[in-house]
């Protein structure tokens, strides 16, 4: 059955040059109380990249859930190479050649790469199935790029090589689709630069790629076509050259984003964070050597970086997670390296931690529970060993209602909730405190536009208020909107620090890029 | 007697006071007994006429009653292990099962694995069913028995291997001492390497008498041989029987006996050709070519006693206080043997009659005759010997029990010394 | 095309989590009936024993509540252990050194007048806890699994006992079994008359399951317990020191094990004894009363008087219906397993739902949605 | 002496340790795949009860050996579709099952209690390798053809867990059943069979015992072995060819406890292969660090698609 002599392409896809890898129509999917996508259509030709736009709660996810087989539709078709399939599974995805490089990488943290390039691949040996695929690996590799050492320990690698193993591994399993849902999120720029190249060579060679992303600039470097998908809907469609970024914003979030603005002036006095000479040893051996940083009151510091140069171990010692060995860290004076996390946060230390679900928040707890977690053992919560819940609660009503956490009730699980209402809960739960220091960690990783903005905006009024505020982030855009200097970690120091009004410049640009890739003196 | 379960009772109609069914049951009494603390004949004979006249009367009146007195007895038994278990609570069972064969008019119950806390509840319950003599058979029931006797005056209580007593509660005890001591003569008399193994359960007074005598034998037959003992701190380790074995087999032993609650031991030993003895049941199945003797017990023999007493109106539920069985091969409540009627194993027979003792008179015996001797000397009545007969010097050289002295009942039931040919470790050594 | 789906509940309907315990335990019900019918009973006439023994005779239910009062105590703490992820296999030996503890209190320490009960819960609890902190010190400090070690531990307190009570404390009177001394008259606890039930213990296990409650719900230490579980890197994010909860958690649960042994010793034994007479898997059996809790050391109160029935019924089969003893077991066995087979039921929800895709031979259940989608 | 008292120390150990080493294999295999199985003991126990009556009723050891496999799959079966399929609480679904299979085992046993086995597994000595100076003694010198299935069974389960395609998909199923999944593993069926090969190797441990380590039935023959099976595998790092060492480790100190009692105390003996367990892995921890003792990652957590863990 030809499955084009039934439908024809929409009016509104324009440039429908060959058969399409794969042709959905119509597809609908609902839950309970919402239609997460409504009759949503869409093509990918071979050797095409195609953007689908959208804000969170798009219906983005629920698309790709779909074409991979983890969730099946309530109504419309989707077709491969124009014969009409039913996708069972994610394996019976695979073989029909779609492959997805999820936003939370799907590996095992103790497997080494090539075990877990090798799981449910077809072709290879009863025994040793690891060695027989080291040749066809290494041919990729070099075919688009994708360094990756084979016999490490995934738990040991950074993102982007996480990622690089995902994007092997779906094109060692022979995708000629593949998914990337978000996939610069969680990399550095030069990072992101190297895998917009391994798209492309993609590309050319016939496969078609469905580019997740929000980040308008990306999407005009890369897509051929761009789907927006608004509510659940397709609300345009554009062709990837010629599109315009404010036009697609408009798109995407229904009315154009105000970009957060910095306010008021460079910030002057005595720095209140002085980290000097610190050494802390991660997981995997000496991971900050010798850093010495310094924050002033009303300042934003920026740190940039590559993923594992010494990003979480910073924030740990910052916040009395980690101690240092060597080196002083030093809060008004005060030195704070060897309290306990507790002693460091009633001394003004507010931290947004990196993963906000397994850190942030208890998920089984309730949303009273979860903001108070860190001051529910305090004077103004306890009297005596005993908690005082009912004032716990009102706390928590008033910081539900301050913050806009959309959540059914006081009472509701944290992990029934969204990513974007869990940090505003750990938002709430730290900026309420008044803190002398904020240190964020990437806490618009996996967040929406709306939610995005949201944070920005709660940051920039602790700076307001005369806060220092330490930006740990590997979203480079991020640091230049906010930040009043940036500071680059390489192999545990830093390795440079430029003030904004350089960094935003074309020549900053390029220098913070090799600042983070090592190889330039500061 | 309070008797509350009896549906013929209820069917012939009124109360019938327990001299009714003492006296039927004394009318074709059962057997005559020999307990040691018993009331004595001729009591018992002036009871039994003036009772046979009431007996007359009665059966006039309540002529069925009369036939089925018997069946008021209800004995239950309590196992502190499941019969499975193929050790104590075995032999319990055999005892059992023979005691209700001998008196078939009773009825038996028994309940197994009965844990130390819960003897008050079973009791309970048993009594609710309608058991009036309750026969608890682990030493650890004890004051479990002695609360449910004071709960229960009008039951009767047993309590095998136990030594409190009360009104309602008399102890009864099978002991093996001197069997142990002529399986002692035998494995002297097997033993080439002069080293006999001994896996003991507990170093209790109970396991020390039994070694004790055993190493008694073992020394008479074989000078020089010593006993080598190891712990297992448990009634039952079949896993630990075995490694035990096989330790004492690496450090030179080459025969075995145990106190433990399975066979393993003897089918350790004879896996590597040794001889070894049956403990509480015939294990000879296991072990036909290499168990040699063994250690027999007959519970039946006393519970029948002590049931046909209990039928006679010997006993009441007011006269126990003094009521002990100490009961040993003369009253056949033990046996040697490997298996009941053989004595010793045929394939150890020659290697016996081949080894000759010097006995204290200056006479020659082999290993083999002298073990019937002692056999014959110990189950005559009075007993002609007792292995613990003095002198006896423990390994410490303390004189234990003096020329000619035999050790009371008390004193082999608290024994804690050490014969002077046992090696091993031994807690509570004075 | 209809198909059944299953979707996670946001919370377990408190109804729903009794009906169907009630249900699949009567479903047990109904297996022993067929069992004793199997076993040429009446059922109906031996379910009725069972019940007139247990429940409608004083003495009976007197045994119910005894077997329940260990339960009890030592199900509550481990409540509090599992609630941090502390899987405490080691009860078992710390109700022995508790019972050891007060063996030692009730033996060596005369005179101490109407301080002495206090004094013997006091001294198992602190020897218990002692005793548990080993396991939660190596965990904390080490990350040595506490499966293992609290495995191990309760070996190691069995021969630990036996060593006692055969060596240098073997009571002097003692002839038979190997025994501590009896205890001074003063030490014993007082009973319900007519029955075995040590009131003190008893009123302890209360008063310790709803403190434990309270504990969890509403003090720093229980809010730090809980967290630790749910959660161990926020836990370590929002300041809970790892070593000190885990010892003070685990203290706790092993200390509420150790008053249930002195419970045991100076309630019913008078002595220390035969370490597998004083807890007949206890230890074992307070695991399924606190996982039947599930999470709630309140919900001990149910569970540990169920268990405690169901060992007493146990022994009614055992010993009133003469059935095999072995088959309480199997019984025991498959109630557990048909009261966590209805589990499902609580975390999730059937819903039919049309579809028209053929069935997924991966997943007999479809996952719900999230209340949004990615992040 | 000395050599005397290490060759025999460890042909008791091997002899002693293996009903612990297989059943630690089977909660290996289980376990890698992410269930915990507390209901050893229990399959352990209806494993020795089937192979012994069939071994008594036929007279057929390989049939007794298939029987007590399967009557450990039966079971496991059971464990297995609470636990992978029913997603319910697999501690409690494994201590019920420890407890009716007990009880199961022991009702099954009660006819043949006390009844020999006229055909039991016998120990026999290797030609030509029981003549090797120490290693003779020690290997290969009156042990059970069971013993050399547990070590090349402990050589099959490493070579399949860490060499093959299945096994590297088990491992996934246990370290990150989404990934497993992802990758088109139908992650249910893997964990319920792998329960089924250790419900399987449970079975075996227990035959060992009625059929060749007693060999006999009685009440409990398994007395606690499945649970210190339970401790191996965690000592063992859950990796079938250190279950090995963890075994002999065990049954050399239970061995000692007997054969030292002529120089050490008896009663600190009796504890000592516990307490040197513990010692073990803390050693272990002590040197390799925190993340030294990790358990696979997803163990004990059921697997939902689309559910976080």
């Amino acid at each position: 059955m030809c499955y084009l002599d039934e439908v024809r392409p929409p009016d509104d896809m324009p440039g429908v040059r060959s058969v399409p890898l794969i042709s959905v129509r119509d597809l609908t999917k609902r839950f309970p109380g919402v239609v997460a996508n409504d009759s949503v259509s869409l093509d990918l030709l071979p050797g095409e990249v195609h953007a689908l736009l959208g804000e969170n709660g798009a219906g983005k996810t629920t698309l790709i859930s779909m074409l991979y087989g983890l969730l099946q539709p309530d109504g419309g078709s989707i077709a491969m190479d124009a014969q009409r399939v039913t996708i069972r599974n994610p394996r019976h995805a695979m073989d029909l050649g779609i492959g997805l490089v999820a936003q939370h990488f799907n590996l095992a943290r103790r497997h080494s790469v090539a075990e877990n390039l090798a799981v449910g691949l077809r072709g290879t040996p009863f025994w040793r199935p690891t060695k027989a695929l080291q040749k066809r690996a290494a041919e990729l590799t070099e075919r688009y790029g994708l360094e990756v050492r084979m016999n490490a320990q995934v738990a040991g690698l950074s993102p982007g090589e996480r990622q690089r193993v995902e994007i092997l591994k779906a094109v060692m399993q022979g995708a000629r689709v593949l998914i990337l849902d978000e996939p610069t999120s969680v990399l550095t720029p030069q990072e992101a630069d190297a895998l917009l190249k391994v798209v492309a060579d993609m590309r050319r060679d016939g496969r078609g790629i469905l580019f997740i992303s929000h980040k308008l600039g990306e999407v005009l470097r890369i897509a051929d076509r761009i789907t927006v998908l608004r509510g659940g809907k397709v609300v345009g469609r554009r062709a990837g050259g010629g599109a315009e970024a404010s036009d697609l914003a408009r798109l995407m979030v229904g009315a154009p984003t105000a970009t957060p603005q910095r306010l008021g002036i460079p910030p002057e006095g005595e720095p209140v964070l002085r980290v000097n000479g610190v050494w802390v040893r991660g997981r995997r051996g000496q991971a900050l050597r010798g850093l010495d940083l310094a924050v002033r009151p009303g300042e934003i510091l920026g740190v940039a970086g590559v993923a594992g140069n010494g990003q979480s171990e910073l924030a740990q010692v910052l916040t009395g997670l980690a101690r240092p060995d060597k080196g002083t860290v030093t809060l008004a004076g005060l030195d704070i390296g060897r309290l306990s996390p507790r002693e460091v946060r009633k001394l003004g230390v507010a931290y947004i931690p990196e993963d906000r679900r397994a850190e942030g928040v208890a998920g089984s707890m309730s949303v009273t529970e979860n903001l108070v977690l860190r001051q529910v053992r305090d004077k103004e919560f306890a009297r005596g060993p005993v908690i005082d819940w009912r004032k716990a609660e009102a706390f928590a009503a008033a910081a539900v209602a301050r913050f806009d956490v959309r959540t059914p009730s006081l009472a509701t699980a944290a992990r029934t909730l969204s990513g974007g209402n869990v940090q505003k809960i750990v938002l709430a739960r730290e900026l309420s405190g008044r803190p002398s220091l904020v240190v964020a960690s990437h806490p618009t990783y996996g967040l929406d536009v709306g939610s995005t903005a949201m944070t920005h905006e709660r940051l920039l009024a602790q700076r307001e208020r005369g806060a220092a505020v330490v930006l740990v982030s590997e979203d480079l855009d991020e640091l230049r909107a906010l930040s009043d200097n940036i500071a680059v970690l390489f192999a545990g120091r830093v390795v440079g620090t430029l003030p904004i009004s350089e960094a935003i410049t074309e020549a900053g640009w390029e220098r913070l890029g090799l600042l983070m890739g090592g190889s330039a003196a500061a | 007697m309070n008797i509350s379960y009896d549906r013929r009772r209820r069917v012939g109609g009124g109360r019938v006071g327990r001299g009714a069914s003492d006296l039927a049951v004394m009318a074709r009494r059962y057997r005559e007994t020999r307990a040691p603390a018993g009331p004595t004949s001729e009591v018992f004979i002036m009871r039994f006429a003036r009772q046979l006249a009431v007996l007359a009367l009665i059966t006039v009146f309540y002529g069925a009653a009369a036939q089925v007195s018997e069946t008021d007895v209800k004995a239950c038994w309590l196992y502190v292990g499941p019969v499975g278990d193929y050790g104590f609570s075995y032999a319990q069972d055999l005892g059992r099962k023979a005691t209700a064969a001998d008196l078939p008019g009773i009825t038996t119950a028994y309940v197994e694995a009965v844990a130390e806390a819960d003897v008050e509840a079973t009791v309970d319950q048993l009594v609710a069913d309608g058991c009036n003599v309750v026969l608890g058979t682990s030493f650890g029931f004890g004051d479990g028995l002695l609360a449910a006797a004071e709960r229960y005056p009008d039951v009767i209580f047993g309590h095998a291997t136990g030594v409190e007593r009360a009104p309602n509660l008399l102890t009864y005890m099978a002991d093996f001492y001197q069997v142990y001591y002529v399986n002692g003569l035998i494995a002297g008399g097997l033993s080439s390497s002069g080293i006999v193994g001994y896996i003991g359960a507990f170093p209790i007074p109970e396991v020390k008498r039994h070694i004790d005598a055993f190493a008694i034998g073992v020394k008479e037959a074989n000078p020089d041989a010593k006993v080598v003992v190891r712990w297992l701190y448990n009634w039952f380790d079949p896993a630990g029987a075995k490694e035990a074995t096989e330790a004492l087999i690496a450090d030179g032993a080459d025969v075995f006996a145990f106190t433990e609650d399975t066979p393993t031991v003897a089918q350790t030993a004879a896996a590597h050709g040794y001889p070894s003895f049956s403990h509480y049941a015939s294990m000879l199945p296991y072990a036909p070519d290499t168990i040699a003797s063994g250690q027999l017990v007959n519970w039946g023999v006393l519970t029948t006693d002590i049931l046909g007493k209990v039928i006679d109106g010997t006993y009441t539920s007011t006269n126990l206080q003094d009521v002990d069985y100490f009961w040993l091969l003369s009253q056949g409540a033990v046996e040697v043997g490997a298996e009941p009627g053989m004595v010793i194993n045929p394939a150890y027979e020659e290697a016996l009659k081949e080894r000759t003792v010097e006995l204290a008179n200056g006479d020659r015996l082999s290993v083999y005759d002298l073990a019937l001797l002692r056999i014959e000397q110990m189950s005559s009545d009075p007993v002609a010997f007792d292995p613990f007969t003095g002198p006896v010097y423990d390994r410490k050289g303390n004189l234990v029990y003096a020329a000619g002295v035999t050790p009371s009942v008390a004193e082999l039931l608290g024994l804690q010394w050490a014969a002077d040919n046992v090696e091993g470790p031994w807690e509570g050594e004075p | 095309m209809m198909r059944l789906r299953w979707v996670r509940r946001d919370a377990e309907p408190p109804f729903l989590t009794f009906g169907v315990s009630a249900a699949s335990f009567l479903l047990a019900v109904g297996a022993a009936l067929v069992a004793f019918a199997a076993y040429g009973l009446d059922p109906w006439v031996a379910g009725a024993t069972v019940v007139k023994r247990t429940l409608l005779d004083g003495r009976g239910l007197g045994e119910v509540v005894r077997r329940s009062i260990p339960l009890l105590l030592t199900g509550a703490g481990l409540v509090v252990a599992l609630r941090a992820r502390f899987w405490n296999i080691g009860a078992e030996g710390q109700i022995l050194a508790g019972a050891v503890a007060a063996s030692a209190v009730a033996l060596f320490a005369p005179g101490l007048g109407a301080l002495t009960v206090p004094a013997l819960f006091a001294a198992a609890f602190v020897g218990a806890a002692l005793y548990g902190l080993v396991p939660a010190l190596l965990k904390a400090r080490l990350g040595v699994n506490e499966i293992i070690t609290t495995l191990m531990f309760n070996y190691v307190a069995l021969y630990a006992v036996r060593w006692l009570i055969n060596g240098p404390w073997r009571g002097k009177s003692v002839t038979g079994f190997s025994y501590s001394d009896r205890f001074p008259r003063e030490t014993y606890l007082s009973v319900l008359d007519g029955t075995r039930v040590h009131v003190p213990t008893l009123v302890i296990g209360i008063v310790l399951a709803l403190g434990l409650t309270w504990l969890l719900r509403y003090t720093r230490l229980g809010f730090s317990i809980r967290l630790l579980g749910e959660a161990p890197d926020a836990a370590r994010y929002a300041g809970v020191k790892l070593l000190p909860t885990t010892l003070a958690l685990a203290a706790l649960s092993a200390g509420a094990a150790g008053m249930a042994g002195a419970g045991e010793v100076a309630g019913i034994h008078h002595r220390l004894i035969e370490p597998t007479s004083i807890s007949m898997g206890f230890g074992y059996t307070a695991i399924l009363v606190a996982l039947l809790a599930r999470g709630n050391a309140w919900a001990t109160l149910i569970t540990a008087p169920l268990l405690g029935w169901v060992l007493a019924a146990g022994d009614v089969v055992k010993v009133s219906l003469q059935l095999p003893f072995q088959l309480t077991d199997v019984m025991t066995g498959l109630t557990l397993l048909l009261l966590v087979a209805s589990e499902p039921l609580l975390t999730y929800r059937p819903v039919l739902v049309r579809r028209s895709a053929p069935p997924d031979t991966n997943q007999a259940s479809r996952p719900a949605p999230r209340a949004s989608g990615s992040e | 002496m000395e050599l005397e008292l290490l060759t025999t120390t460890l042909a008791r150990a091997l002899a002693f340790g293996t009903p612990l080493l297989l059943a630690a294999l089977g909660e290996v295999v289980a376990e890698r795949a992410g269930v915990v199985n507390l209901g050893m003991e229990g399959m352990m126990m209806l494993g020795a009860v089937a192979g012994f009556i069939v071994a008594a009723a036929t007279g057929s050891l390989p049939l007794a050996l298939l029987v007590a496999m399967l009557a450990g799959v039966a079971v496991a079966a059971l464990h297995g579709v609470i636990a992978t399929f029913l997603l319910a609480n697999q501690f409690v679904s494994g201590l019920a099952i420890t407890i009716g299979g007990v009880g199961l085992a022991n009702l099954l046993g009660k006819e043949w209690v006390g009844k020999p086995l006229a055909a039991p597994m016998l120990p026999f000595d290797v030609p030509v390798l029981s003549d090797i100076p120490l290693l003779g003694p020690a290997f290969f010198t009156r042990q059970y053809a069971l013993t050399y299935a547990a070590l090349v069974l402990a050589l099959v389960v490493w070579l399949v867990l860490f060499r093959s395609r299945p096994g590297l998909t088990l491992r996934t199923v246990g370290e990150s059943p989404a990934a497993a999944d992802a990758a088109g593993a139908n992650v249910r069926r893997v964990r319920f069979l792998a329960v089924l090969v250790g419900g399987a190797m449970a079975g075996l441990a227990g035959a060992y015992l009625s059929l060749a380590y007693r060999p006999a039935w009685g009440e409990n023959i398994t007395n606690g072995m499945g649970w210190i099976a339970l401790g191996l595998t965690i000592l063992a790092l859950w990796h079938p060819l250190r279950a090995v060492p963890a075994a002999l480790l065990f049954g050399a100190f239970f061995t000692l406890s007997f054969r030292l009692q002529a120089v050490l105390p008896p009663e600190l003996l009796t504890l000592l292969p516990y307490l040197v367990t513990v010692l073990a892995l803390t050693l272990i921890a002590w040197r390799g660090g925190r993340g030294a003792v990790g358990a696979p990652e997803a163990l004990g957590l059921p697997y939902r698609r689309g559910e976080r863990e």
